[in-house]
């Protein structure tokens, strides 16, 4: 039996104007298990709140129920009321008599009516609801940043310099990401070598920072807090505790290798760092390319190497750190253009993506910054076409967001360093971010050609053996326009890194149809994910530029730290539990959960809840038959009580 | 007197719990005679809930829950599409009704359409008579 | 043309003989003589020499794929399946109640199988539409190869074209009859929750006596939880005492499922249930 | 008393007996026939071998309401369930089955706690016992002869009917019997060869053929009692048991029952439900421990409970061979069998 206080508000004449409140107490009154029944004109006011609290006492209630406004607006109000008063917070049950019932009608009858039924539900549920409490829970105050570009630099500096223990992990050798690879960034042309190798050597000398390259995540456990996480070292046949990096290995070296950083451009060695200020500066052996691992013999860079740090037998090796949250900042690939033949990327050598075009403009590229074709003739004619695979249904719907700038960015850099002509093909220019427009604006001064058309086709010329031709339609003349020129620049559509799919099954995030992470809400949530304590910056969530970049990564940052920083935390009261006594081992539960909540116990065949995980949204409940699984606040008596107390009357 | 329906409405918290907020803040008018409960995700709607509903007289069922792709916990509303899918069929080969029950995805930011699909369904039901079929007495 | 029943009641003996003899599993689930021929029980042989006790006829319908849960997790089992069988099979493996690996799954191509009360023939109409089973490691007969595939939808027909009347006043009558003595859930090989939703006090979804209402929530639930994995062997409907033609529903679930997720329940073990699975790009036309 | 009447006219009978009271009488329906209570004297069906369930129902009926009540008001308010049970006839039942009465008289009037329902409807019914056709062969799941019932014994039966080529013959057996006969003036005086062929009939009944092995109560109940302990007996007997209630909702001498209550709408009724030993929560604890968790545990407990604690309590077997259970068995289990193996072990 409950004892269950019914407390109706009038919420001035904005409820009593169409619910007549003193007859809906009266109702109250006649129900089971209610003791005492009452309106107010102001049921949220101080005096409104005492009375609550009072009745609670005089009356012994164990359950309260406030017909009032709606749950969003004062459920948090009348909970501190119930929780002051000695009760727990989660037998309180309100009824929304104004946003469903009073605002919404003008007939007093018909109002009162449907409010007679919603509390009638609402008594009904509230003899059923159980005291709730939250679980608290340790806090590992350590962080893992995935990714080693501008973002998890960024991210992993900005929680280092707070004092907390960051691992950052990176699967290449060295860290700084794309951004290694631009030479100047938009709109402000500064070097970003310049601005980027310093904070790669911040992330070197910061103690708090533990890198982690050549690495990569290969399991999570664990939840918000508490993350098990085990790290996948891929052998680099160096051993970079002996190694001074006096580089001697790689001068004797006869392997080859294609150059990542240089986009393929170049050669490297087999044992190589990756570039001049790669951090850190010690170099790897790919393995692919080593004359030992083709064919047996070599080991010149053992003989020459003083510090005996090479170590052909050295094998992948397995890490596991303990965090309490994780900052994943994956970045992106540009979109394979070869498959659009009709652009000739990979057939016609005038075809470049943007990414070797960076390199190009670079004095550490591979043309020591001279802008020259692979046959080594300067262009005369360049064409920049813009959303390649973006904004292209059949492709990427998304625009990539940077393109336009860094085209027109090429464009500055292609009129300072040749006399070519530049033509832009755009579908239109998307210049929204502090200076771009003003950008635009000066690159248009310089002479650069813009025609508004997406290029449609890249051709050989028949007339002049080596030059191309560029298709498009001019959309202000209404012109098809055949252009001749002798380097094309293609601006590929940004997408998710080819392993961000396994990434996101790791740490249970979900994607968009292309890859992207999905934020947990695109407004109000755009750096948390469904995982609670893995957080998102970067590309890895959506096409951005660095200055958004660097920004999401701070936010990313500081949204771990609002985790770590704590040395517990509160689990959600509502979730669900899992009755072993029912559970008929189907692993429905499991199969649908979104958060990886539910697991299988093997040994005893029932299901159990990662309660840490659990969001409460119940769907595992609803899709567990033999109806195993509670779901606390919502369990099915509750549902089934209150509906047949809405269907009553 | 005219028929005067009882219909259940079971709302996602997130979207359609919102939105019919949202359509009171707006001071919308629509038939009183759809009750509203509360779920945190329309992919807490146990089928029997609904089967259960009709049982005790509703006349109606009304299910909202937040857009597919707008899901507050991702998914839950896309594994309720094809259940929910799933009891219309059973419903409808059962021999009731249909148009008894529907599914609406109403966002938070969509009173109108919630008011909307209030007085449409509530019109229907009216049109459709008292559910005697599966109404149980004790 | 099928491989005769007395054919491969010897190929299951020797199969079934074979296999517990070198010890590759520790039961063989088929069927031996009842009170009679037309009688079968089902059966676990646990030693060679039971493998004498197997029998196989026209009237060995039970599906024994609703014995693999009664073993333990790890259980080498042996098991004879008719094509429908099969299908029951795989969804077993897909919600991991058993594991592929612990099975042996002896194959039986059939064109049809007698009711023993009614004498009536059993064939891919009634029971899923296949000749042979899905899923095998032996096959204990010639494949069937050659025949027109029946839908087994076509018996629905009669009861889609019915009014919703006529349907309502069909299935009241029907489950009106029901006793409730859950010989139905029992017989399914896919209900293996114990408790039942319906045996629970808290909450109590229908009422407990058979009576109009509890009985409707029973079944309809049932058809629910059977969505997406019912594989249409038709179990239901031969163990019912009453004659209550649940299969019929069962049926227009599992086609309903079909046509609206484009699968068919366990047909591959590669796949998941229906029901505990989406596309982001499922269409809301399904709700209409 | 023995009278007569030609079987085209079962109906007037019917009809004349409905004038007195209410007729419970075989009725063809989809799945087989059943006794029901007859609304039309045309329903009345005569062209059956044995009805699927047990006429039990008729004095047990699978759901009884008790009390009703409504939430929250005193205990006093709550309403018994008023029980007048007009006079009935209960047309056309088997001899086995009229056995059946007698063994569940025991646990719901003998053995001193009185089952007001049950005793009541008792009373005030008058049983017309039906000879099995000796001309047909009986089923091949019944044995009531190996448990001493012949298929036209007229014991329990307050008139009993035998057909005699398209006559049927009936014939009072008690006051109860002899007072409703008399009534009836639709029947025909019989004739001498009537008699002789009533009785004649009742003899053969004995010699009649049904599945057949020496049943000797004590000699069963004593086998049992050895073979409880054998896992391996009952693991293989109940094999393929689906624990389905089927077994015993059909049967005669089953009488488990659960007592439910059933809200709706702050309203409630407390009844009685039959219930099954076969069902896993059968013997569902309250701490949620279960003695009877495996198939065999509980098959066991059906078969022992009629061959064995029922003769050991109260004297005669619980089992009357109707073969109902044999029949609707979903996997052929056979009560015949499994008695008859345990007699072999």
């Amino acid at each position: 039996m409950s004892r269950i206080g019914v407390f109706v508000c009038h919420c001035g004449l904005n409820i009593a104007k169409t619910v007549k409140v003193s007859e809906l107490a009266e109702f109250a009154s006649t129900l089971p298990d209610v003791v005492v029944a009452k309106d107010y004109k102001f049921m949220c006011s101080t005096p409104g709140q005492e009375m609550i609290a009072n009745d609670i006492k005089e009356h012994r209630l164990d359950r309260v129920i406030v017909t009032a406004c709606s749950p969003l607006m004062h459920e948090q109000t009348f909970r501190k009321v119930l929780a002051s008063s000695g009760l727990n917070q989660y037998l309180l049950s309100i009824v929304n008599i104004r946003e469903q019932v009073s605002w919404v009608t003008n007939d007093i009858d018909e109002g009162t009516a449907k409010a007679k039924a919603l509390l009638n539900g609402a008594i009904n549920r509230a003899r059923l609801l159980a005291p709730l409490t939250s679980r608290e829970i340790d806090v590992n105050p350590d962080v893992m940043v995935v990714g080693g570009g501008i973002a998890g630099i960024q991210a992993a500096l900005e929680l280092a310099n707070t004092g907390k223990k960051v691992y950052l992990v990176e699967k290449n050798s060295t860290i700084g990401g794309h951004m290694a690879q631009f030479d100047k960034t938009f709109p402000t042309l500064d070097c970003s070598a310049c601005i980027l190798t310093p904070k790669m050597d911040s992330v070197l000398q910061n103690k708090n920072i533990e890198l982690m390259t050549s690495c990569e995540v290969s399991e999570v456990k664990g939840f918000v807090g508490n993350f098990d996480i085990t790290i996948r070292q891929r052998a680099r046949y160096v051993d970079h505790d002996k190694c001074n990096a006096c580089m001697a290995c790689m001068e004797k070296c006869p392997g080859k290798g294609i150059s990542e950083w240089d986009e393929g451009l170049v050669k490297r060695k087999a044992i190589y760092i990756p570039f001049p200020q790669a951090v850190p500066q010690k170099p790897v052996i790919d393995r692919e390319v080593c004359t030992y691992f083709l064919k047996g013999k070599c080991r010149l860079c053992e003989k020459v190497c003083e510090q005996k740090a090479i170590d052909f037998e050295q094998q992948d090796s397995f890490i596991t750190v303990k965090v309490g949250a994780v900052v994943v900042a994956t970045g992106y690939d540009l979109m394979d253009t070869k498959p659009l033949v009709q652009y000739g990327y990979g057939r016609y050598p005038g075809v470049y993506n943007a990414l070797e075009v960076e390199r190009l403009f670079n004095s550490a590229g591979p043309t020591a910054g001279k802008v020259t074709l692979r046959d080594g003739s300067e262009p005369q004619a360049i064409a920049i076409l813009h959303c390649i695979g973006s904004r292209d249904k059949n492709n990427y719907e998304h625009c990539s967001r940077v393109c336009c700038m860094y085209s027109l960015k090429f464009a500055h850099l292609f009129r300072e360093k040749t006399s070519a002509d530049v033509y832009q093909f755009y579908i239109d220019i998307r210049a929204a971010g502090k200076g771009y427009e003003e950008f635009y604006n000066r690159i248009i001064e310089e002479d650069v050609k813009f025609i508004r058309g997406k290029a449609a086709r890249v051709a050989e010329s028949a007339d002049e053996p080596g030059r191309l031709i560029v298709e498009a339609e001019d959309t202000i003349t209404g012109k098809f326009i055949r252009l001749p020129v002798d380097m094309v620049v293609l601006s590929p559509a940004m997408k998710p890194r080819e392993d961000a799919k396994e990434i996101a099954r790791l740490f249970n995030l979900s994607t968009d149809k292309y890859g992207f992470f999905m934020e947990r809400h695109p407004k109000l949530a755009p750096l948390s994910t469904m995982s609670e304590g893995v957080f998102i910056a970067g590309v890895c969530q959506s096409p951005k530029d660095i200055p958004d970049t660097v920004a999401q990564a701070t936010g990313a940052a500081a949204e771990a730290l609002t985790i770590v920083e704590k040395d517990k935390m509160e689990l959600e009261a509502t979730t669900v539990m899992v009755n072993p006594a029912l559970c008929c081992g189907c692993q429905n539960c499991v199969r649908v959960c979104p958060y990886g909540a539910p697991f299988f116990k093997e040994d005893k065949g029932v299901s159990e809840i990662n309660e840490a995980l659990c969001k409460g949204c119940g769907l595992c409940a609803s899709v567990c038959p033999p109806s195993a699984i509670v779901a606390r606040h919502f369990t099915n008596e509750q549902v089934l009580a209150e509906v047949e107390g809405l269907m009553e009357f | 007197m005219s028929f005067e329906p009882k219909i259940l409405g079971i709302a996602c918290n997130w979207c359609t719990y919102t939105g019919a907020d949202l359509a009171g803040t707006t001071r919308l008018q629509y038939p009183q005679n759809t009750r509203v409960v509360r779920v945190m995700c329309s992919s807490r709607i146990n089928p029997s809930f609904i089967f259960r509903a009709f049982q005790l007289g509703a006349d109606g069922v009304l299910v909202g829950g937040c857009h597919p792709g707008d899901c507050h916990y991702n998914t839950g509303n896309l594994y309720a599409r094809r259940r929910l899918a799933v009891v219309k069929k059973i419903l409808e080969f059962s021999g009731m009704e249909p148009g008894r029950f529907r599914v609406e995805w109403i966002s938070a930011s969509e009173g109108n359409k919630f008011a909307e699909v209030v007085r449409e369904f509530t019109q229907q039901i009216r049109e459709l008579g008292p559910q005697t079929k599966f109404k149980i007495t004790n | 043309m099928a491989t005769s029943f007395k054919q491969i009641e010897q190929n299951l003996k020797n199969e079934a003989r074979a296999l517990l003899e070198s010890g590759r599993v520790a039961l063989v689930l088929a069927y031996t003589r009842g009170y009679d021929d037309r009688h079968p029980l089902p059966y676990t042989a646990k030693c060679a020499s039971d493998a004498d006790n197997i029998i196989f006829n026209e009237y060995c319908n039970a599906n024994l794929a609703r014995y693999l849960v009664r073993h333990p997790r790890g259980t080498k089992i042996a098991i004879a399946v008719k094509p429908a069988d099969s299908r029951a099979v795989v969804v077993l493996i897909q919600e991991e109640k058993v594991h592929r690996d612990d099975l042996i799954i002896l194959g039986i191509p059939v064109l049809g199988m007698k009711n023993h009360k009614t004498d009536e023939i059993i064939d891919s109409r009634t029971t899923g539409g296949l000749y042979n089973p899905v899923l095998c490691d032996i096959l204990l007969g010639e494949e069937i190869t050659g025949e027109p595939i029946v839908s087994p939808y076509d018996v629905l027909a009669p009861y889609e074209a019915m009014d919703k009347e006529e349907r309502w006043a069909f299935w009241k009558k029907e489950l009106e009859r029901c006793i409730r003595c859950y010989a139905c859930r029992k017989a399914c090989p896919m209900c293996y929750c114990d408790p039942c939703f319906i045996d629970l006090d808290k909450p109590r979804w229908g009422e407990k006596a058979p009576g109009p209402g509890g009985n409707l929530m029973y079944h309809l639930t049932r058809f629910h939880h059977l969505a997406g994995r019912c594989i249409d062997c038709g179990e239901c409907y031969r163990a019912c005492p009453v004659d209550i033609p649940l299969h019929l529903f069962h049926k227009k679930v599992a086609k309903e499922c079909e046509e609206m997720f484009g699968l068919a329940a366990g047909m591959s073990i590669d796949e998941k249930p229906a029901l505990v699975d989406f596309r982001m790009d499922d269409s809301d036309a399904i709700l209409e | 008393m023995l009278k007569k009447i030609s079987v085209d006219k079962i109906s007037d009978l019917a009809a004349r007996l409905m004038d007195k009271g209410t007729l419970v009488a075989p009725v063809r329906e989809d799945a087989g026939h059943n006794f029901r209570k007859i609304t039309d004297a045309g329903q009345v069906d005569l062209g059956y071998y044995n009805t699927l369930m047990s006429p039990k129902s008729v004095f047990l009926p699978q759901k009884e309401d008790f009390v009703t009540y409504i939430a929250g008001r005193p205990l006093e308010e709550a309403k018994c369930i008023e029980l007048n049970p007009e006079p009935t006839f209960l047309f056309g039942v088997r001899p086995c089955d009229v056995r059946s009465f007698e063994i569940m008289d025991i646990h719901f009037i003998g053995t001193g706690a009185v089952d007001p329902y049950w005793s009541r409807r008792r009373e005030a019914t008058t049983i017309f016992g039906y000879a099995f056709d000796l001309n047909r062969p009986a089923e091949p799941t019944d044995f009531y002869t190996a448990l001493g019932i012949g298929a036209a014994d007229p014991e329990g039966s307050d008139v009993f009917m035998i057909l005699k080529g398209d006559e049927l013959l009936l014939k009072a057996f008690t006051a109860k019997g002899e007072k409703i006969l008399s009534q009836m003036d639709i029947l025909s005086e019989s004739g001498a060869d009537d008699a002789s062929y009533f009785d004649q009939t009742v003899a053969d009944g004995r010699s009649f053929k049904t599945r057949f092995i020496n049943i000797d109560a004590q000699a069963v109940a004593k086998k049992f009692e050895e073979l409880f302990h054998n896992a391996q007996f009952w693991e293989k007997v109940s094999d393929g048991c689906l624990s389905c209630g089927v077994c015993t909702f059909v049967c005669p001498t089953c009488y488990c029952f659960d007592i439910c209550d059933e809200n709706l709408f702050g309203g409630g009724t407390r009844r009685r439900v039959w219930d099954a030993c076969m069902f896993t929560d059968f013997t569902l604890e309250a701490s949620g421990h279960n003695p009877r968790t495996k198939v065999y545990q509980r098959l066991r407990q059906k078969i022992c409970h009629k061959y064995s604690y029922h003769i050991r309590k109260y004297g005669p077997i619980s089992c009357v061979g109707c073969g109902r259970c044999t029949r609707s068995c979903p996997v052929n289990i056979d009560i015949f069998s499994i008695v008859d193996e345990a007699l072999r072990a």
